[in-house]
């Protein structure tokens, strides 16, 4: 039996994976119900962090196998050569305009406002440079935006008190806002801007990366994260109370915050190619916008992983 | 505990008040309890926090962080400023990694540092980053004030270096010394607090300050730095009084020569 | 020892000012020379080259092989050590001599009972009168067995008794064992009832206007006779 | 130029060239760009950056603030410490601030700063909350070393407060201020930087530091810290420079005092 | 000036150390008094305590009306400011009394001259020796206009002819303008010809061993006399 133990822990697959502190952090809960232990031979370890800068350096250094990232930054370290792929989109857009200044009902309200936005050139900075360009206005001389507030939570504390009258926030600080304070109110929903503008349905905001020296030496066990993964959002989906506890379990937030947003966060999983089309488009738009932003190229088509 | 004592003592508490006076008077003022919560609301979240299971445990690594950064900026800012107010060569070869430590924010070696370091020892790295050219400075500029009459004794009277060391150079940097370890302790609380905030290891004072951030818990954020307030003054008052022992060692030497008759 | 043709120059603010100008001297080996001079001449300018805390700027010092090696010096300024007491300015000087920490306490405390702080020796410098600390440098510089003795006006704010005293105990030591010991001094009869050869110093530039080699043995010297009278009042101008 | 500092120069040349080449090694060695591209890339990268349209703007933006709170500091810490060096009161008074002022992060009190100061001027702000201590300790520490037989020499001699100010404290405060200055001055630069990282004020090295950094253009990242470094080594050697000026004065002086006859 | 039952110790290392005990001592207003003592006896702990420098832990000093306010003080150190040159340690001190500077620099520069050191009014106090600091010191003391003349062994360090043209300089600024001073030496001659009250001291806690008052007139002292011969031969003992 022990030699036969030997034998099994030798077989044995542990899976690094990295989630940031917010949505793509709660689609993964699902994933450590069991201990993160997949099947016999495979577990997966999953670390929340507060930031992408660690997911990025571990992943060049080869010290993460799967990442959940944005979009346009798994993108950018394809272009850089990081040895990356997309496997699957996990997230939807999830952002919203808030104010909490009842005089501005109009979208035309918007002009010669200052606008908050935590964390310049994130995605809800990008989403919100696009929009305002879309809505006609000029967005270094018609609206003033203002990055001072880096940390989402903290540009939610601001709004709540009133100290901010417009921001852009992403779930779960969209929901918080909105349960925290009765004069906080939706002013624009980004995706059906989006939707609207583009013809198409939401865009993809966070992917889950796989590096490529996981794809050649486990080819068998992708397959089986991606499934445990697509499970694990679809449970959270299914069981918001259930995920919310060992959402504050992990480290991510309280229960009490983030069940009332999942509903909102859009978590979904499409597999790279049911999403291709969704993320070649956005990507295309970012790249029109900034192509910085995307690493200065639109990614080529084996971006896209096959499993 | 005499009059005089008695009397400080006294006006740091009454400074202490009038603080917390203006504390209470802005939040009321401002009316926003997710901004500025009453010294109340925070004392009673204060109360909570101490009571959350792994409280010591957080309050254990923040310190061990700490101290651990500081003994490392202590003894290579020391080293490093007593060799370097000697040698000129030392001097200038070091200027350039003294200017890349003082113009270098974290934020442009982080990725390398988080591949360097686990995220439990980032915090180390900023301090030391922040703390050592203070010390290194301090003490490098003490070697300078070093009287040149009594080095000119030690000369003369065929002190070895290590003789010279010991009786003048560390009892003349004493008060260098002293004041560059209490500026970069006053740096390292602070730093290691805001390293742990941005990389939230799994215990500290600093990843409970940011989960209680995203939790739009305020109240907690400021009993956490409450907590972290008092732990900076329960670590002068402990460096104070360390301060002490070279003094009564010395007494105590001094007692021992005398009973040698 | 042979001083040949020794200059030594300061530069102040630019200038420089020469302190000595191709000065030669030679003193024999074992014997006790005082310099006398007026204030600022650089008597303790040749001292500090004679003990090598400074190089001539021109010039040679050639010593004696017993005068090479350790030397004792009593500055000018008693410079004692602030943060240690009295006992242990004195013990600490003499360690690699005395590595018994017993014998080492015990002889700085002789030197320092002889100079009369046998109470004293617990006290900081600072809590020290002037001529108490002066008197701790004298015991320093005397427990310190160097090859050479040079003291910068030794017995300098102490009273009459206490001079005399320290005077004798002073030659007691010297007589045990002779020690090539240059001293300056401003007190004239001090100079010629201790030393050898007394030599008196122009103003700066610094010449030797006097070289005088007392015959007279030591014990035998009194102030009150007439050579010694003679002496002084050649000393005095 | 005499020889001596020539060599120094070298050795400082050679130093710097010796970081360049563990930092050409270390990339090649890790070789992944994102995390630290070779000095080449970054070279290029500064060319590029050089002549991005409003640059000087951004230079300007960072030292202005530098300079800012390297002046508050400087005044404030200067004052407050000789004050409090003098006075067990006053001192007593000021530990609760000086506490708060060493533990507290920015973090904390983040939100307040915004809403009682623009945003350009939160770096000011966090800069003074780490400088402050260390310039304080530093005067403060720097009064108790004055030489009491000098000050006794004023008070028999019958000096009036602002003549011993200008006569015997602020002269043989002069290391302490200066060690104090240089320390300091050792932390604005990376703070304002780092506060501007996170604010992102509209022109300011920080801000175009975190543009370029979550582009993941980390070439361009070190290009600005290499900026940063070649600011703070200009603004060492003109503190070195203006620190001879009271030196020139003093013998300016004495030549003038020398003409009256 | 009357010292009435004055007491003063210093607490060294947990002990009292009695200096003054209940030692009395009055001063005629306007004359020149001499302390002469053993070293560490406590004479510079009674001139700090008349200058006002230090409380005594009993006792009182009552001063006559012309003698307080401002006092010319000379320690037993030199204690010039090192980051100014000799001119200006000399003039600093005038401020007060010579609002015009050209004034106050002739002044300072006259009082330099005195002690012979015109031609060093640039250097910095490093840069000099040390019986040059000390007549820095001298010309400073001098220099200022005090009250009173408090001088703690002011000629040590100097050769004898400066000493003595010091001392006659000294008398003739007094003469002019007679202000009490109470001076501490160790030079018995030079007390018996430059005081008009010589006070021997005795060792620690201090007594009054001697209160003489010198009748003959200064301008006819001489050393050589019967009288001072005996007198030499009382204080040094
Ligand atoms: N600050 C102090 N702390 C402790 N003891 C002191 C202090 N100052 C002086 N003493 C002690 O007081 C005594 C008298 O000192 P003082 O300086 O008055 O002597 P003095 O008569 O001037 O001697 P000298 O002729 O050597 O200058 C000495 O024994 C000295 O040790
Ligand atoms: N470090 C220095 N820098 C500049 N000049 C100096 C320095 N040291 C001494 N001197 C000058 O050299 C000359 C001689 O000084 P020195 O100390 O040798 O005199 P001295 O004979 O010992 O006098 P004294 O009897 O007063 O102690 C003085 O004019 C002094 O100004
Ligand atoms: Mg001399
Ligand atoms: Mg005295």
């Amino acid at each position: 039996r022990a030699a036969q133990e030997i034998q099994l822990a030798s077989q044995q697959v542990e899976v690094r994976m990295a989630v940031m502190q917010g949505p793509s952090g709660f689609s993964t809960v699902g994933m450590t119900r069991n201990e993160g232990r997949l099947d016999d031979y495979t577990v997966v370890d999953i670390q929340v962090f507060p930031s992408p800068n660690e997911v990025i350096a571990r992943l060049a250094n080869g010290e993460l196998d799967i990442a959940a990232l944005p979009t346009n930054v798994a993108a950018n370290l394809y272009a850089k050569g990081v040895a990356v792929k997309t496997a699957a989109i996990v997230g939807e857009g999830m952002l919203m305009f808030l104010t909490n200044d009842a005089g501005i009902t109009e979208l035309t309200d918007l002009a010669q406002r200052k606008i908050s936005i935590p964390g310049a050139g994130g995605t809800p900075d990008q989403m919100a440079r696009i929009l305002i360009a879309a809505l006609g206005y000029d967005s270094e001389t018609d609206v003033e935006l203002d990055y001072s507030i880096a940390a989402p939570a903290q540009l939610t504390q601001m709004l709540i008190a009133g100290k901010v009258d417009l921001a852009v926030l992403p779930e779960p600080f969209v929901s918080m806002a909105l349960n925290s304070s009765d004069a906080v109110i939706p002013l624009l929903d980004v995706q059906a801007l989006w939707s609207a503008l583009t013809g198409t349905g939401n865009y993809p905001m966070t992917v889950v990366v796989v590096s490529d020296r996981f794809v050649e030496q486990h080819p068998g066990t992708l397959p089986l994260v991606m499934g445990s993964l697509k499970d694990s959002v679809q449970w959270v989906n299914a069981n918001p109370a259930d995920a919310g506890n060992l959402i504050e379990e992990v480290g991510i937030m309280k229960a009490a915050l983030a069940v009332p947003a999942i509903p909102r966060c859009n978590l979904v999983f499409k597999t790279a190619k049911e999403g291709y089309e969704a993320m070649d488009l956005y990507l295309k738009v970012l790249y029109g916008f900034d192509y910085t932003s995307v690493g200065g190229a639109v990614p080529d088509e084996s971006f896209y992983l096959e499993y | 505990m005499n009059r005089s004592t008695w009397n400080t003592n006294l006006i740091t508490a009454l400074s202490v008040l009038i603080l917390l006076g203006i504390w209470q008077i802005g939040a009321v003022l401002l009316d926003a309890g997710v901004i500025l919560p009453t010294p109340g609301t925070t004392f009673s979240a204060l109360a909570s926090v101490v009571q959350q299971e792994p409280f010591s445990l957080n309050i254990l690594a923040t310190v061990a962080r700490a101290l651990q950064s500081f003994l490392i900026i202590f003894l290579v800012g020391g080293l490093l400023g007593i060799l370097s107010g000697y040698s000129r060569s030392l001097h200038a070869f070091l200027v350039p990694l003294l200017v890349i430590c003082k113009a270098t924010p974290v934020m442009s070696v982080i990725l390398l540092a988080f591949i360097w370091f686990t995220s439990g020892t980032v915090p180390l790295f900023s301090a030391f980053l922040m703390g050592f050219p203070v010390m290194f400075i301090q003490v490098e500029q003490g070697v300078k004030l070093i009287s040149p009459r009594l080095h000119e004794m030690t000369v003369a009277y065929g002190f070895t270096p290590l003789r010279r060391l010991i009786h003048l150079v560390i009892p003349s940097l004493a008060p260098s010394i002293i004041t560059g370890a209490k500026a970069s302790l006053s740096m390292v609380w602070k730093v290691v607090i805001a390293a742990e905030v941005l990389t939230v290891p799994r215990y500290g004072v600093g990843s409970r300050m940011q989960m209680a951030q995203v939790n739009l818990e305020t109240a907690e954020v400021l009993a956490w730095t409450l907590i972290a307030i008092l732990l900076t003054a329960a670590g002068d008052l402990i460096f104070l009084s360390l301060l002490e022992v070279p003094r009564k060692l010395r007494e105590r030497r001094s007692k021992l020569l005398e009973a040698i008759r | 020892m042979i001083l040949k043709n020794l200059s030594k120059r300061y530069l102040v603010s630019g200038e420089y000012l020469p302190v000595l100008d191709d000065f030669t001297l030679s003193i024999e080996p074992g014997t006790i020379t005082a310099l006398v001079g007026p204030s600022g001449c650089g008597k303790t300018t040749l001292l500090r080259l004679i003990g090598e805390l400074e190089q001539p700027d021109e010039g040679e010092l050639v010593k004696s092989v017993e005068e090479r090696g350790p030397l004792s010096y009593l500055f000018q300024e008693p410079r004692l050590l602030p943060w240690h007491s009295v006992l242990h300015n004195v013990e600490l000087v003499m360690r690699p001599w005395y590595p018994e920490k017993e014998e080492r306490i015990a002889r700085a405390r002789d030197f320092l009972t002889m100079v009369g702080l046998s109470d004293f020796t617990t006290f900081k410098p600072d809590q020290l009168s002037g001529g108490m600390r002066q008197r701790v440098a004298i015991a320093r510089a005397f427990a310190y067995p160097g090859h050479m003795l040079l003291l910068d006006e030794p017995f300098q704010s102490l009273d009459t008794n206490l001079r005399w005293a320290l005077v004798n105990a002073f030659l007691k030591l010297w007589n045990a064992e002779k020690r090539t010991t240059i001293y300056v001094t401003h007190d004239v009869p001090e100079a010629l009832l201790m030393a050898d050869t007394v030599i008196r110093l122009s103003s700066r530039p610094m010449r030797i206007l006097e070289n005088h080699t007392i015959g007279t043995p030591r014990e035998e010297r009194s102030l009150g006779s007439p050579e010694f009278l003679a002496l002084q009042a050649r000393f005095y101008t």
